[in-house]
């Protein structure tokens, strides 16, 4: 993982760290479980506690790792690394894979975990689930409890993917007995039970006593939730919270720097993508997505739009993903040549709608993109489009939209987002999704060579254009350790949390 | 006789709306620069280049000072007159019509009077989206009844006074009455009204853009702009002081313009 | 003029049991006019009501007798006279004549043409014959109007000709004629009062109908309309319905008195007899009460007076220090919030005033 | 009363108004609309309206101090007390929201002279000698209940509760129906005769003024034109204003076979500060002449015990004595 | 006085019922449909079928309409679609703190207003009435939610005497409760107090013209006497008319408050409601704001008739 503290922030980052160096010693620490709690605060409120039919990424950062835990789980460095499951092995032909459970494991409610709630919680992904993400378990052929803590899993054909996805909500473990409460009570095995979720403001979890692992530092951790970045900021600013979860506003920053604070700035998955509709005119046509690539000032949109925080990528592929290349040459910023396409393309003044969700960054890109996409001869009108209901339904679904901002913050979703061509973008070419099958299909190095190949075509292809990568903004009380400074997994990982 | 006199509300009023609305004509012809992303630092206080600084998307502030006041200025010439239009002929008319029509119109402006202008542009956003046409036909509805009420208590002073009578007696029928007596007697009223409605329109634009459901992205608005400087408030505390200042002395304007005119026009009608 | 109307002259005074004699051959006095005798004004039974809202959970609406069993005729330039106390139904009863108003049940005819079952539409006609004069110089003339459009008002509603008209009329009021140009506040109450009177004559009325037009005027002034009034009626040869609460002024003016109480007409009969020789207790009692220069100079006093208007008052069967009756009938205007009472009806009160201010928002 | 002078800002609305009432004397003060008739009234209760200002010399028997420079503590003490004031509007005067009897009391325990409880009981029995009809249930009215007629009559208990020494009317029954006019003027003089106070009566009802009162001043243009008593006044005008008014008033004199014109006085008041210089009258009065355009002398007329302003005119031409040319 | 209660009540419920019937079919005609929106982006077709079986979305319209109203009445409004939770609990909740919020604002702006407000009436010919006057129209010209940017920027930020923002139930902690509840409040109060001052200055000016006053003055009432014996009650006729209009504009503008400072409130949840498209949530929450206005409007009716005798009946 690329972590980037904030130069300015050194200071007082060492000094957090220095203090509790010898209580958190990475991974495992052995922090004393006190009696505190710590307040976090995140934007986006959960609609519901039930992934299984609700979607969202609001679920799975709240509950994943924290209540649930899955087989395996990703760490801060992108690693897939052990979790209930202790040890695992893949067949030579990449089908089968055979999982060793950790023992002693119970979930909150006293039920002692075993292969048969695998079983049950996978099965149940296939056959319950209502959120499209199930289909990521189409590939799985049998599922199988050798022994109590053995489970053997076929898959149709290898996949690369696979183990990447139990690592994601689909590989959330739940207790076979209890899932008609997944809405209301959820119930897991992870370091914290959930408390209570006072709708509209905070959401409390409370220390596992009987966790199987290492008991978290904290015994009570309060997520509150906070409808817009600055009133998050400002609870921060005012002590009511001790953790900013995601800096939402870049520009915020700046206000803590200096103060007694730390901040740290991580990396996510989260792409944000200037979509083009690639079925409709004009950017079915090449010229003109190419003139639109050429017409944004990557650099110059993140310098004030994100107030330069964040990465340029180019393609979507962040520089987590083992296939990351740097493609931000690709379309260098060339207002003449933007113009020059749209000329040969004969769309001089296309009239394109930036169709946008009123959410933080795409509100605050939205006019710049807006100005440069003019200067190059597009004509764009901004269209707020309400987040999630409005969007969803004309942009999404119904891919009523030329262009919109959004940011994909799901891991490793190149195909997900350009591999499909029912997704709104409309790309999903045969050319593409040959290389993605194969990369999928093949051992790790053709992946990473497919990978890189398909990152490479769909920014040739100008199948939408990539403004930046989101950073992970983090500001915390000086004392405060164990934050995942990263964001690229679905979860916000409380695991480490610890004060001192 | 007469209460013509000039006041100072009206006078001070006057000022600062004709300054607004100045700003908007001029708006029409110039502005400093273009309103877009200006290669030029962001947030710049203000300077000899850019009279106001630029905002946090590096555009000039003055240009969208101006071209705010046009914003401004139509939500609340189209929601006033959404609302003068549809509420002066229905108070008139609930005014003039016999005995329980009138009651209902009244009754049914009750219950439109329980939607107010912020809820019904929420709704209105929830059902067409966000957007400066939406929240000022939301504003517009919302304040119906407001005039409705003026011009039906205007209406039925002006119906009870003896030279009503006496158009009756010469042979004017309702329309004629309506047309010659009420209207250009709870005119006063309506101009005052639409004075008052008008700054509370400016206000209901703004906390909507605040809320993000008025003026969409990248449409010139003082209320947007305030939304857009909250993340900056620390660093660049003119970028929401001066459209907030602008919306209170827009408000402030009207406000006073409304009093000034109350005291100005005809003291009969209201003086009830 | 009666050639287009059809006289109802059959009716005399049988049918109606009032006191006094209606419509008989007593009073000569202006006899000699070219109309003389023809009935310009008929009224048979005329009732109206109006209900009031009710009060109480139990109780029923009430019913007010504004007019009651009123018939009456008025002969084609006779100057009729109506007194009563406040709330007696004297502008009920005028509204009735003049169709803006319709009777609960009972007949009009104006000029022998009925008007108690038209709809307004229809009055166009008797607009034309018939014209007001209102009591308040205030509210009588539309303050936004320029004098010339006032006095205009009956012709243009009836698309006459206009001409000259206006001119000749503010001369024939006694006004100049850039009076023309301007506003109803630019003129004091004697002078609007004027004005009304110009504009009552405007599409040239055979019937002039005055709301106690003289009430709320000084006497300086009240002499100088009064005087104006009277010689119309003589140049315009009018018939004249005069409403008035003061005695005096009805004996001045008119021929002919109808004395209204409680909606009723209790007496009708020439001026100077009813003055002379009043019938009817209530009459008897309204005269007596009246204070007279005359007499105060020549020493009567306050108690005197009310000694008087006591006596009358015993007479007419009411309580012996307070007139009950008409304390009650004041006491009853107000509650129905009419003109002059202080009752107020809470839908008007409410919002309306400091509505107009507005709300917040955010 | 002395010199009284109002303003308002820089017109001039009352001009040197003298005069002075005994104990147990009726002066009656009568005059056109807008002549200032209601001014005068408020400047000697001291409740003239904050923008006007007075000066001149109000004076009151038992009391040392001039009114006007009094202060408002002071002057709270008398108004109610020794002096009281009856207004013309009865609908408005009093207080909708509050029960009559509780208005009647509270002049009462305002100035201690009676306690609550005796309040109360006094104002019932105040509502009765004012001749009101079953004067308990009326006490717990509201004054929207009342007819005009009975709610002046509750003024009128009020204003004599305290048996005061002055009672100032300003047009008691100008809303009033004839009738129940007559009574109550009948009530106040009777009331004002029992306490033995003197009484400012203003009305522009000249016979209602000469029934009631002994002595008239008649004002015009915010200055008395002429005063005297009742008889001579009315009955032998000398100001030609007073002429005017007296003649236009007379309806009878103009009945007769022949129905003849009113006299009239011409034209009309003009607003306030809008009147001529000299004689305020001159621009209406047919016999004005140059002379008339500085200021008329009083003239005293006979010898008034009260001194000379309390009878005589200011006029050049008075009536009957053209010899002022 | 029953008689205008009992129609008063009459008419309140026929425009509930009116305002119901507007609201239901407001929300009908929302675009999209309710269903895909709550089950998300990646929701298949058949759940989105199911669940609008479970919801009745396929029932006809006025057995919904029905259905809802009858869950209105007896306070059984099931659950909302997506987070499964019930609705009614979290309504009473929501609307608990609003209410705290809107009453704290509306006391205090009373409390400013109507000795500022007199105190502008009686003075108005001076320069203080004038200054009060005119401070109390810059007032008016500030909207709620700037007055609460600038009250976090110095009292919560600068100063850190208050938090700026959020929520905690008076019982659970009293203190909390305050200092949470205390900028907001006052950011409310201080628009309402300067719109309410204009108004009680106007009241009071029309009561100071009466004639009853100048009885009172002279029966030897000293001015502020008579003004707080006769005058107040009178002027409290039209100042009652504003504050029910007031308290109904309060209670939705402090759907923006409830914004600037993270107060889990009714409008608050109507946001979040719309946002997601809880659908009979968002109706719900419709016509709760809308129902508080009207009966704000009945109550302040019946106010009218405790103040004003005149309202009663005349008969004596
Ligand atoms: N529109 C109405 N609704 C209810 N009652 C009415 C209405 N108009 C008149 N009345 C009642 O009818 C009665 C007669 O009223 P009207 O105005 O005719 O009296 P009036 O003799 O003209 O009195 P005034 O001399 O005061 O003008 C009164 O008791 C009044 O309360
Ligand atoms: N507060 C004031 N400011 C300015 N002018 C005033 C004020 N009060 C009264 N006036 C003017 O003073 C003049 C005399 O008024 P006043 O009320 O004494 O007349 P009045 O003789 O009582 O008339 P009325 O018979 O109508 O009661 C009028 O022209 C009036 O316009
Ligand atoms: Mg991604
Ligand atoms: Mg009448």
């Amino acid at each position: 993982g690329s972590t980037s503290d904030d130069p300015t922030d050194g200071e007082n980052n060492a000094t957090g760290d220095a203090d509790n160096g010898d209580s958190t010693g990475g991974t495992g620490g052995t922090a004393a479980p006190g009696d505190d709690a710590v307040r976090i605060g995140l934007v986006a409120e959960p609609a519901s506690l039930d992934f299984t039919t609700t979607d969202g990424a609001a679920i799975p950062q709240v509950l994943l790792y924290n209540v649930y835990e899955s087989l395996v789980k990703v760490d801060q460095s992108g690693e897939i690394v052990p979790a209930l499951a202790s040890a695992w092995e893949v067949s030579e032909d990449g089908k089968t894979y055979t999982f060793t459970l950790e023992q002693g494991v119970t979930f909150s409610n006293g039920e002692t975990f075993t292969a048969e709630d695998v079983v049950s919680s996978f099965e149940a992904v296939q056959n319950d689930w209502t959120v499209s993400l199930k289909s990521q378990f189409d590939i799985i052929e049998s599922i199988e409890a050798t022994s109590d803590t053995e489970v053997v899993i076929t898959l149709a054909s290898p996949s690369n993917s696979f183990l990447y996805s139990l690592t994601t909500r689909v590989g959330a473990i739940f207790d076979s007995n209890s899932v008609d409460e997944l809405a209301t009570r959820p119930i897991g095995t992870g370091p914290y039970t959930f408390g209570e979720w006072n709708r509209g403001s905070s959401i409390t979890l409370q220390r596992n006593s009987d966790y199987w692992g290492e008991e978290p530092y904290f015994d009570q951790v309060e997520l509150a939730y906070f409808s817009d970045a600055n009133a998050l900021n400002n609870a921060m600013l005012t002590d009511s919270i001790d953790v900013v979860g995601t800096v939402q506003a870049p520009e915020a920053l700046s206000e803590f720097e200096g103060g007694d604070y730390q901040i740290i700035e991580g990396t996510t998955n989260g792409e944000v993508v200037l979509s083009f509709n690639n079925e409709t005119e004009p950017f079915n046509d090449l010229r003109v997505r190419q003139a639109a690539r050429h017409a944004i000032n990557h650099q110059a949109l993140l310098d004030t739009c994100w107030d330069g925080r964040g990465t340029l990528i180019g393609s979507m592929v962040p520089p987590t993903d083992p296939w990351y290349e740097d493609r931000t040459g690709d379309y260098p910023y060339d207002v003449e040549a933007a113009k020059a396409l749209l000329a040969e393309a004969g769309a001089e003044g296309a009239e394109v709608r930036l169709r946008i969700p009123t959410l933080p960054y795409a509100t605050a890109c939205a006019p710049i993109v807006e100005s440069m996409l003019e200067e190059a001869g597009f004509a764009v009108t901004i269209d707020d489009l309400e987040f999630p209901a409005a969007w969803i339904e004309d942009v999404f679904t119904n891919a009523d939209y030329e262009m919109s901002i959004v940011s994909h913050v799901e891991p490793r979703d190149l195909k997900a987002v350009l591999g499909n061509p029912d997704y709104y973008i409309r790309y999903g070419t045969p050319e593409l999704r040959t290389l993605l099958d194969e990369a999928d299909a093949g051992t790790e190095e053709v992946q990473i060579e497919k990978m890189k190949e398909a990152a490479k075509l769909v920014s040739e292809d100008a199948a939408s254009d990539f403004l930046f990568l989101l950073p992970n903004l983090i500001v915390a009380d000086p004392g405060i350790t164990g934050l995942p400074e990263n964001a690229i997994t679905e979860s916000f990982d409380l695991s480490q949390l610890a004060g001192e | 006789m007469s209460g013509r006199r000039i006041n100072a509300p009206l006078v001070i009023g006057g000022v600062l709306v004709l300054f607004v609305v100045t700003m908007a004509l001029v708006s029409y012809v110039w502005t400093p620069y273009e309103f877009k992303f200006l290669p030029v630092p962001k947030e710049q206080t203000p300077n000899a280049e850019h009279w106001l600084g630029t905002d946090r998307s590096a555009r000039d502030v003055l240009t969208q000072i101006l071209l705010g006041a046009r914003t401004t200025l139509f939500v609340g010439v189209v929601a006033v007159g959404v609302a003068a239009v549809i509420g002066v002929p229905l108070g008139i008319l609930a005014a003039m019509s016999p005995g329980g029509f009138g009651q209902l119109i009244m009754r049914g402006n009750d219950i439109l009077l329980a939607f107010p202008a912020l809820l019904l542009a929420i709704m209105f956003s929830a059902l067409y989206g966000g957007g400066t046409t939406v929240a000022m036909v939301a504003i517009g509805i919302a304040t119906i009844p407001a005039f409705a009420r003026i011009v039906r208590s205007g209406a039925l002073q002006v119906i009870n006074t003896e030279y009503v009578s006496a158009s009756r007696v010469a042979g004017h029928g309702p329309l004629a009455i309506a047309w010659k007596h009420v209207l250009p007697n709870v005119a006063g009223l309506v101009i005052v009204q639409a004075s008052v409605s008008f700054a509370i329109a400016i206000l209901a634009e703004a906390a909507l853009s605040y809320l993000g459901l008025g003026t969409p992205t990248g449409e010139p608005s003082w209320g947007r702009m305030l939304l857009e400087s909250q993340n900056v408030l620390h660093r660049s505390p003119h970028l929401a002081i001066i459209p907030g200042a602008a919306i209170a002395l827009a408000i402030l304007g009207f406000n006073l313009l409304g009093d000034g005119l109350r005291d100005y026009l005809d003291p009969k009608l209201e003086g009830r | 003029m009666s050639e287009d109307s059809t006289p109802h002259r059959a009716l005399g005074g049988g049918e109606n049991g009032q006191h006094g004699a209606l419509g008989g051959g007593e009073n000569g006095q202006h006899g000699a006019l070219g109309r003389e005798g023809e009935v310009a004004i008929s009224l048979r039974g005329v009732n109206r009501e109006f209900r009031r809202p009710r009060t109480s959970l139990t109780g029923t609406p009430t019913v007010v007798q504004a007019v009651r069993d009123v018939s009456l005729d008025i002969r084609a330039g006779e100057r009729f006279g109506l007194v009563g106390e406040s709330g007696s139904g004297k502008s009920t009863l005028l509204k009735m004549i003049s169709g803006l108003d319709r009777p609960t049940s009972g007949e009009i005819h104006i000029e022998g043409q009925p008007i108690h079952a038209s709809s307004a539409r229809k009055l166009g006609w008797l607009r034309r014959r018939l014209q007001l004069v209102f009591q308040d110089p205030m509210s009588s003339l539309d303050p936004r109007m320029r004098i010339r459009e006032i006095i205009a008002e009956p012709l243009a509603a009836q698309r006459l000709p206009r001409g000259d008209k206006v001119n000749e009329l503010l001369e024939r009021v006694g006004m100049s004629t850039d009076a023309a140009r301007r506003f109803p506040h630019q003129f004091s109450g004697g002078q609007r009062q004027r004005i009304s009177v110009a504009r009552a004559l405007a599409p040239d009325p055979h019937i002039l109908i005055a709301d106690e037009p003289v009430s709320a005027l000084d006497v300086s002034v009240r002499a100088q309309v009064l005087n104006l009034i009277d010689e119309v009626v003589d140049g315009f040869d009018l018939t004249l319905v005069f409403v008035s609460h003061d005695l005096s002024v009805v004996r001045h003016v008119c021929d002919r008195v109808a004395v209204m109480r409680a909606g009723e007409i209790v007496e009708v009969g020439a001026t100077e007899q009813l003055h002379e020789d009043p019938q009817h207790p209530y009459t008897q009692q309204l005269l007596a009460s009246v204070p007279r220069l005359s007499e105060a100079l020549a020493g009567a006093s306050a108690a005197q007076l009310a000694e008087r208007t006591r006596a009358a008052l015993a007479g007419s069967g009411a309580g012996d220090d307070v007139s009950a009756e008409a304390l009650a009938e004041e006491g009853a205007r107000a509650d129905a919030g009419l003109p002059g009472g202080a009752g107020v009806r809470a839908e008007d009160v409410r919002h309306d005033r400091h509505e107009d201010q507005g709300g917040t928002i955010g | 009363m002395a010199g009284l002078d109002v303003h308002a800002g820089s017109t001039q609305l009352l001009h040197d108004v003298t005069f002075s009432i005994n104990r147990g004397e009726r002066v009656g003060l009568i005059g056109e609309s807008g002549s200032g008739k209601s001014l005068t009234a408020l400047a000697v209760m001291g409740l003239l309206s904050e923008g006007l200002q007075a000066e001149g010399e109000v004076r009151l028997a038992g009391h040392d101090r001039d009114l006007l420079t009094a202060s408002e503590g002071r002057l709270s003490h008398i108004r109610g007390n020794d002096m009281a004031m009856i207004f013309q509007e009865p609908m408005t005067a009093l207080n909708p929201t509050m029960r009559v009897g509780r208005q009647v009391a509270e002049v009462m325990t305002q100035h201690g002279t009676a306690d609550r409880r005796t309040a109360r009981r006094t104002a019932v029995e105040l509502l009765e000698r004012v001749g009101l009809p079953d004067p308990a249930s009326v006490a717990r009215s509201y004054p929207h209940q009342l007819s005009g007629g009975q709610r002046q009559r509750v003024v009128a208990a009020i204003a004599l509760a305290n048996d005061p020494l002055l009672l100032v009317c300003d047009e008691p029954t100008t809303a009033l129906d004839v009738t129940v006019q007559a009574l109550v003027l009948d009530l106040i003089v009777r009331g004002v005769e029992e306490r033995d106070a003197a009484m400012l009566f203003i009305t522009h009802d000249l016979a209602v003024v000469a029934t009631v009162c002994e002595r008239v001043l008649v004002m015009y243009g915010g200055r008395v034109v002429e005063a005297g008593p009742v008889t001579e006044v009315l009955g032998n005008p000398q100001h030609r204003y007073t002429q005017g008014l007296v003649a236009a008033s007379d309806l009878e004199r103009a009945r007769g076979e022949q129905r003849q014109p009113l006299d009239t006085i011409r034209g009309n008041v003009p607003p306030a500060g809008n009147f001529p210089d000299g004689c305020v009258f001159r621009n209406r009065c047919d016999f004005a002449t140059e002379a008339c355009e500085s200021l008329p002398k009083w003239t005293p007329r006979g010898d008034h015990e009260a001194g000379e302003r309390a009878s005589g005119y200011a006029c050049f031409h008075p009536v009957g004595g053209e010899t002022h040319e | 006085m029953l008689l205008r209660l009992a129609q008063r009540f009459l008419v309140l419920l026929a425009s509930l019922l009116v305002a119901s019937v507007l609201v239901f079919a407001f929300m009908q005609v929302l675009p999209g449909d309710p269903a895909r929106v709550a089950l998300g982006m990646n929701s298949s077709d058949d759940s989105v079928a199911e669940l609008r079986e479970q919801f009745g979305l396929d029932r006809p319209v006025f057995v919904q309409y029905a259905d809802w109203l009858r869950g209105m009445v007896t306070l059984d409004l099931g659950v909302e679609w997506v987070s499964k939770a019930q609705i009614a609990p979290q309504l009473v909740d929501r609307l608990a703190v609003t209410g705290w919020l809107v009453i704290t604002a509306m006391l205090l702006a009373l409390l400013i207003a109507l000795p500022v407000g007199t105190w502008m009436a009686v003075r108005h010919r001076h320069l203080d009435g004038v200054v009060l006057s005119a401070i109390s129209q810059i007032g008016v010209a500030i909207p709620a939610f700037l007055a609460g940017i600038i009250l976090i920027t110095y009292f919560a930020k600068r100063w850190q005497w208050f938090p700026s923002g959020g929520w905690v139930p008076p019982a659970e902690d009293p203190l909390g409760f305050l200092s949470r509840l205390a900028l907001p409040a006052i950011s409310l109060a201080m628009v309402q107090a300067s719109v309410l001052a204009r108004y009680v200055r106007t009241a009071v000016l029309e009561v100071l013209r009466e004639d009853y006053l100048r009885t009172a003055r002279a029966k030897g009432l000293r001015p502020m006497q008579a003004l707080t014996r006769h005058g107040l009650r009178n002027a409290a006729v039209p100042i009652v008319t504003v504050l029910g209009l007031q308290l109904a504009t309060l209670l939705i503008g402090a759907v923006v408050v409830e914004r600037v400072f993270v107060i889990p409130g009714l409008g608050s949840f109507l946001l979040d409601s719309v946002a997601s498209r809880e659908l009979i949530t968002v109706q719900t929450i419709v016509m709760v704001l809308v129902a508080a206005v009207l009966i704000i409007n009945f109550l302040v009716d019946a106010l009218y008739l405790a103040i004003d005798p005149r309202l009663r009946t005349g008969a004596r």
